[in-house]
């Protein structure tokens, strides 16, 4: 590089001058959006799923979020981003628990489909069901969030695993373990009972264990 | 950790949730780029090239990324990532097979404001992919573009034999294409899934 | 005696100056021809719905050409007679309580997004009467997969209650009709879905023969084979593709069915159920979306037969032909670039650039 | 395409296509003379290559057999007089395809006889294969075929080049058309005796006939003839057009494929006519010329059909009033129905390429008078092709006048326009006329392109 | 030509860089350009105007700003420099509709992070913003923006009353409509584009015939 630059060509160092400069602007008002959606971001988040618990357990108005690490036991969180899988203990007025609302996904017709479902100690069973995330085809597949027909499986579905929680063919349900399809939606019908029975395995014998710190709320 | 086998991964991404016939990702050089085979097909190779490098660089930025917890620059840090490959591509390229350099031509600069490129990266992110995971993925999903953008360039030139009318010409059929080979990859639904 | 003087403008004609006999008029009307029985079967089966059904997607795709024609100020093409194969077929796939107001929209979609779009007849992509049919069943997939029995009590008396929905308006539930007009225990099912879900089986006998339930036409395999031989017979088909599709069919679901008997069905079940055998013998072969090389014919039937037994045995549908034939459809001109013949005396495929 | 086709195998032409033969209207009938026309037109270019150039004046007379025009450098041919008469004038005539050639009228005296005088025996045993190349020039034979190539050319072996085989056309697949049948049933002496010569002149090891198995008289007697001859054999083959395009016939029967673009001596084969061949086994011993040929007068609208073995130069409406042309003739073709041209005028004379004159009728014209609709796709043309070639695609091409690729993709230029495609076309579609344009397309724009980079 | 005028644009002049975006040069019916966004969030009306709004943001946002450094950026960082830019505000705009409303947030996923990719954005830094005054650049982004949000609410509107027969949810045609899923679907999006297009060039080509007849 002997030759001279040309006039308008700018050096190395202004260049990066100038970049540094814009990236430290851009990096500011990063930042500062971050700082400043942060608290709206974690509340909208734990409104919503204050609702969702409220919506699966009727009568709560108290709610405990617990972690379960790997080994299953269980700690208290404050937010609800963290990661891992997570138990929500609803308790009614008086402080008794109502129940306790869990997550599950499997994979539906289009995409996998996760929803969240409340069970209940006392009952054994499982008693509210909601989808919180779906892909499926409009219309045929989205009726498990819609069908109360179907919804009417979830009033009190036999959880004690003494069976496999099921889907079996549209009316031909005759156990309290099974859950009735939709017809025409076989496929999105059956991920959700697989997606209850695969959690309620792996989760309900964490509940039974922690059973007594889940009902005193600590 | 996203708990999707790799062949599911594959198959979704290639067939099922085509990136362009189902995702709308990378529309652009499918409707741009798809009048000609020769070009759909270069294009198609350079893309499935840069998507597999920025994946990997993806996956390793985030990585980073989470380390610091700056989350908030991961839109900004992919997007440096993307078209630094795009560079780092062309010289490479450039430097090891010139006659594929010549071949590709303008189609590696134009691929920096292909979506699915950035699709790719923040997709992996989001579902939580596995390092291995990605890769299938980035594979997946630049095979499953690049055969979209075959299949349509084929047909166009099959259809500048037809006499079709002037209303019609241009990207409304294109779309209209796009539309009835999106009805068609349908039926792939469902595949190496629950069953 | 004199030779006669010559009117010019007859005989300044090139060579040659014979023809064969077949022409595309002729071709489409025997199509059509071949179609009637099956048709004829599909009103013994299901009744008069199934009447209803076939003129109104017929007429909505004969009017629909008209229309555009009339519009792009040419003259109007329903003389060909393709058009009324892509009517019929459309009917023929439909289940025979479709709402007809949705017929209707099919066969306007068919032909116009799927025919006229593209310039018309031999300029179109994809099968017209499957664009429809592919439409509607992404429109409206509750009202394509309801089925009803075949041979109902009254079918001759009476509309199954779906057809005459007032358009644009939700067909009504039919699960008491149909509880009242069955004669044996229909579950409302497809011997395909029946399987597919319930993994109940369907004997091949009533397949064969087609009294079962299913799209209007698609049951009976023997009327299919039959219009197919016909067609065959008289040079009006490629039989090629047909024998791929089934053989690749077969043969994919003899794999299937030998590596697990308990999970996958006989292969004759899948060659006799759902519309493989009507989308082998009418649709596969519709000559514009199929390629045109000897060996190209072979692969596009091979592929196509494949992927309606993957669609069938692995994918979330019951049925996978109308796909497998869009897809072979799209692919078809890069199989026909693929596979052009060696031209005789070179070594050069042709449309391979120097 | 039939089911039996994929099983492959055997002499035969998988390809092409099967066309109603129409030949038992003559295909019995033994070849007749036909007399003297008034008056004659003998062009001066009745073959391929140079137009022979005229030895006579207005005026002079002439003795039938007598040269009147002498060829115009290796590829071209001499003249010889059909009738013995008088030169009435060298002037201007209409041809076959509408132009206007040089041509020499001759008046043949009224009571003038066919015998022929003119011409001496010479020994063609002792004759060396250049002297019997150009012993056949001035014999005036060509491609009696329909190609009419100059047949001393073809017997001319290219440098560098070894022929093996001479091989021996009998297929004339094209139908209406049984000259060559004829010629096969009634001259088979000459045609082996030809064929010899040939062999000699291109320095063959063996001949190999072939003729289309709907002629077995034919087979017959030609095999009878060749049975002194141990390196002559005489091989049927399935009837099926064009089996008769030399191509064709040399694959089927020596399963060798002549380059695109190349010719039979490139695989070490001649291929020649029948009749050209019965014509030269009978001129050469004698030093004639060719003065006269057989032709088929075909078709619905004629009354009196048949071989006639016609003078060269008699004028087609006169030709035509001897085959009782009637009033139902809507059209009249040279040559094939497959190949041959229509023509507009009847004033045209029959020259040494006419193997046949059909006369149609409104009715079989009407077979291919359809609406021309777009390409279905139906692939008809692509399993027909005897070359392979892909004319659905060359005629879309055609359409959007796409010419040059039509050319380097598609191979337009090794059509030999048999017709194969358009006859089957079920849309109707001018195949061979749109590649016929395209090929002429090519080549102006290919003289424009060498035009303007000379300048 | 803006230099012309110097920084004070006359008023026709910047109403007519803010309607060139509108109508005649509309990025998508016209330019065909953002075709992802387009195509992929257009299912509601309401996701269609979410992301007509966030569109607009980073449009104006971005154009302001290049505007402003317009003279003090280097040729060889331009693109960099902008791609910055943009990407700063996308992060914005993600953060923000992240903290208004989760369902919105879901519904748009990736796509709000591929504004960045969107064509017309950089399209305009580079055509516009780079070369004009921070006033008209605002206008331009403006008009080029809304132009956008309509086509897309032209798309989402069309979606949304088909497939389900709703408008932002309201229902319009009663519980018996039959709704045609297909429209929610993705061919429905390429299909309902294809529509309009053909619908415009339909318009232009009559619009132009009758021109030609009256002369």
């Amino acid at each position: 590089m002997n030759q001279a630059a040309p006039q308008n060509m700018p050096s190395s160092a202004k260049l990066i001058q100038l970049m540094g400069t814009v990236s430290l602007v851009c990096g500011l008002l990063i930042v500062s959006t971050h700082q400043a959606t942060l608290a709206p971001i974690r509340a909208n988040q734990e409104t919503i799923m204050r609702q969702t618990v409220a919506e699966l357990l009727p009568g709560a108005n108290k709610q405990i979020t617990y972690g379960v690490d790997g080994s299953g036991n269980l700690t208290v969180l404050q937010g609800v981003d963290a990661p891992g899988p997570k138990l929500f203990a609803g308790y009614d007025a008086s402080g008794k628990l109502i129940g306790v609302v869990l997550e599950g996904a499997d994979r539906g017709y289009a995409d996998v489909i996760r929803a969240m479902y409340s069970y209940s100690l006392e009952k054994q069973a499982i008693i509210g069901f909601k989808v919180t995330e779906l892909k499926e085809t409009p219309g045929l597949g989205d009726k498990i969030v819609t069908d109360p027909k179907f919804l009417a499986n979830f009033k009190e579905l036999d959880a004690s695993l003494k069976n496999r929680i099921v889907t079996v063919k549209s009316g031909t349900k005759k156990n309290k373990w099974e859950i009735d399809a939709i017809s025409g939606a076989t496929i999105s019908s059956r991920a959700v009972g697989r997606l209850i029975d695969k959690s309620a395995k792996e989760m309900i014998p964490i509940i039974q264990r922690n059973r007594q710190r889940i009902e005193g709320g600590n | 950790m996203n708990e999707s086998s790799l062949g599911a991964i594959f198959l979704d991404s290639l067939l099922i949730n085509n990136f362009v016939l189902s995702v709308f990702l990378g529309i652009c050089p499918f409707i741009g780029v798809s009048n000609k085979f020769e070009t759909a097909w270069r294009m198609g190779v350079s893309v499935i090239f840069v998507i597999l490098v920025s994946s990997v660089l993806a996956f390793g930025t985030n990585l980073l990324l989470i380390n610091f917890h700056a989350e908030y620059l991961r839109i900004i840090t992919y997007i440096v990532i993307i078209a630094s490959t795009v560079q780092l591509v062309e010289m490479f390229i450039k430097k090891t097979s010139p006659a594929l350099f010549r071949a590709l031509g303008i189609y590696l600069p134009l691929i920096t404001t292909n979506c699915a490129v950035l699709g790719v990266a923040l997709f992996q992110t989001a579902r939580n992919y596995s390092f291995a995971q990605s890769v299938v993925f980035a594979l997946g999903s630049s095979m499953g573009f690049t055969l979209a953008l075959v299949i349509m360039a084929i047909i166009r030139e099959r259809l500048e034999l037809s006499d079709i009318p002037g209303t019609a010409k241009g990207t409304a059929l294109v779309l209209m294409i796009a539309g009835t080979l999106s009805l068609a990859f349908m039926g792939f639904a469902g595949m190496g899934g629950g069953g | 005696m004199s030779a006669p003087s010559l009117t010019p403008e007859i005989v300044l004609h090139t060579s040659p100056h014979l023809h064969s006999a077949r022409s595309v008029g002729v071709i489409m009307r025997n199509v059509v021809y071949a179609m009637l029985p099956i048709c004829l079967y599909g009103v013994y089966n299901f009744g008069i719905s199934v009447v209803a059904l076939l003129v109104v997607s017929t007429l909505s795709c004969v009017l629909t050409e008209h229309m555009f024609c009339r519009a792009a100020g040419r003259p109007s093409s329903i003389k060909d007679s393709s058009v009324i194969i892509t009517g019929i077929l459309l009917g023929l796939t439909l289940p025979p309580g479709f709402p007809l107001w949705m017929a209707a929209v099919g066969g306007f979609v068919a032909v116009g997004l799927g025919k006229m779009l593209f310039g018309g007849l031999g300029f179109n992509v994809f099968n017209p009467a499957l664009v429809g049919r592919a439409f509607l069943q992404a429109a409206f997939p509750t009202a394509i997969t309801t089925y009803t029995p075949a041979l109902a009590n009254g079918r001759f008396a009476e509309f199954i209650p779906t057809t005459l929905t007032f358009p644009f308006a939700q067909p009504p539930v039919i699960t008491e009709w149909i509880a009242r007009v069955r004669i044996d225990a229909f579950s409302g099912a497809t011997p395909l879905t029946a399987l597919k879900f319930d993994k109940i089986g369907t004997g091949l006998t009533p397949l064969f023969w087609g009294n079962v339930a299913g799209s209007a036409g698609e049951t009976s395999v023997i009327l299919i084979l039959l219009g197919g031989l016909y067609l065959v017979a008289r040079n009006f088909m490629d039989w090629r593709i047909t024998a791929a599709m089934l053989l690749s069919a077969f043969v994919l679901s003899g794999v299937f069915h030998l590596s697990n008997p308990a999970a996958y069905p006989h292969p004759l079940f899948m060659l006799f159920s759902g519309g493989l055998m009507l989308g082998a013998v009418f649709m596969a072969t519709d000559m514009v979306g199929s390629p045109v090389t000897p060996l190209g014919v072979w692969i596009y039937g091979g592929v196509m037969g494949a992927l309606t037994i993957l669609i069938r045995l692995l994918g979330g549908l019951p049925e996978g032909v109308m796909y497998a034939i869009l897809i072979g459809n799209a692919v078809s001109p890069m199989i026909d670039n693929l596979t052009q013949p060696r031209v005789y005396g070179t070594q050069r495929k042709t449309g391979a650039r120097a | 395409m039939g089911l039996l086709s994929i099983f492959g195998g055997g002499k035969r032409l998988h390809r092409g296509v099967h066309v109603p033969e129409f030949k038992e209207q003559t295909s019995q009938l033994p070849i007749r003379r036909m007399p003297f026309p008034p008056s004659m037109i003998i062009p001066l270019s009745q073959h391929a290559g140079a137009p022979a150039v005229s030895i006579v004046r207005e005026g002079q007379e002439v003795v039938r057999g007598e040269p009147i025009a002498k060829a115009n450098g290796f590829v071209s041919v001499p003249m010889h007089a059909p009738a013995t008469g008088r030169i009435e004038r060298i002037a201007l005539a209409p041809s076959a395809r509408g132009e206007l050639s040089p041509a020499i009228y001759l008046k043949p005296w009224p009571s003038a006889s066919q015998e022929i005088l003119y011409g001496a025996p010479q020994d063609i045993e002792h004759m060396t294969p250049e002297e019997i190349v150009k012993a056949v020039q001035e014999t005036g034979v060509v491609g009696l075929g329909g190609a009419a190539f100059p047949t001393h050319v073809k017997m001319k072996v290219p440098e560098g080049k070894k022929i093996e085989v001479v091989m021996v056309n009998g297929c004339e697949c094209e139908p209406y058309l049984t000259t060559d049948h004829r010629v096969m049933v009634e001259q088979p002496d000459e045609v082996l005796h030809g064929a010899r010569i040939a062999m000699k002149a291109v320095g063959a090891q063996r001949i190999v006939i072939g003729v289309e198995d709907n002629k077995p008289d034919a087979i017959e007697n030609l095999r009878k003839a060749a049975v002194p001859y141990p390196y002559i054999s005489v091989e049927p083959v399935p009837a099926q057009y064009p089996q008769g395009a030399e191509k064709m016939l040399i694959h089927v029967l020596l399963g060798r494929e002549v380059p695109s673009g190349g010719l039979p001596s490139d695989v070490g084969v001649s291929v020649f006519n029948v009749a050209t061949l019965a014509q030269i086994g009978d001129l050469l011993p004698r030093h004639q010329g060719l003065i006269e040929r057989v032709v088929t007068f075909a078709g619905p609208a004629l009354k009196k059909p048949g071989n006639y073995m016609a003078a060269l130069g008699t004028p087609l409406r006169f030709a035509l009033e001897q085959a009782g042309c009637t009033e139902e003739a809507a059209g009249v073709i040279l040559g094939g129905p497959m190949m041959g041209p229509a023509i507009s005028s009847l004033d045209v004379p029959l020259t040494k390429g006419v193997t046949g004159v059909l006369v149609l009728t409104q009715k079989e014209l009407a077979s291919r008078n359809g609406d021309i609709l777009p390409c279905i796709r139906c692939g008809a043309c692509v399993d027909v092709c005897p070359l392979h070639l892909n004319p659905s695609r060359m005629g879309m091409l055609a359409r959007k006048e796409r010419y040059e690729e039509m050319e380097t993709d598609f191979h337009l230029m090794d059509c030999f326009e048999c017709g194969c495609c358009s006859y089957v076309c079920p849309s109707h579609i001018p195949l061979v006329q749109h590649f016929r344009v395209a090929k002429q397309m090519n080549r102006e724009r290919k003289a424009r392109e060498r035009a303007k980079s000379n300048a | 030509m803006a230099h012309a005028h110097g920084n004070a644009p006359s008023p026709s002049e910047s109403m007519e860089a803010f309607l060139n975006g509108l109508w005649k040069q509309n990025p998508v019916f016209v330019q065909v350009l953002g075709m992802c966004p387009t195509l992929a969030v257009t299912n509601s009306a309401r996701n269609a105007a979410a992301m007509g709004l966030a569109t607009i943001f980073v449009l104006v946002c971005s154009n302001t700003l290049i505007s402003l450094v317009r003279k003090l950026v280097q040729k060889q960082v331009r693109i960099a420099t902008y791609i910055l830019i943009i990407a700063t505000f996308v992060t914005m705009v993600d953060y923000i509709i992240k903290a208004v409303s989760v369902d919105v947030y879901k519904a748009l996923g990736p796509f709000i992070a591929l504004i960045v990719v969107n064509c017309i954005i950089l399209g305009r830094a580079e055509a516009f913003a780079s070369k004009n005054s921070v006033g008209k650049s605002i206008l331009d982004g403006l008009g080029m923006g809304l132009g956008f949000a309509i086509a897309l609410f032209c798309l989402g509107g069309v979606r949304e009353i088909l497939g389900a027969g709703t408008l932002f949810g309201v229902s319009l045609f009663g519980p018996n409509f039959q709704p045609w899923v297909l429209f929610l679907l993705p061919s429905g999006g390429f299909f309902t584009l294809a529509g309009w297009l053909l619908i415009f060039t339909w318009w232009k080509e009559r619009k132009k015939r009758m021109a030609e007849a009256q002369q």
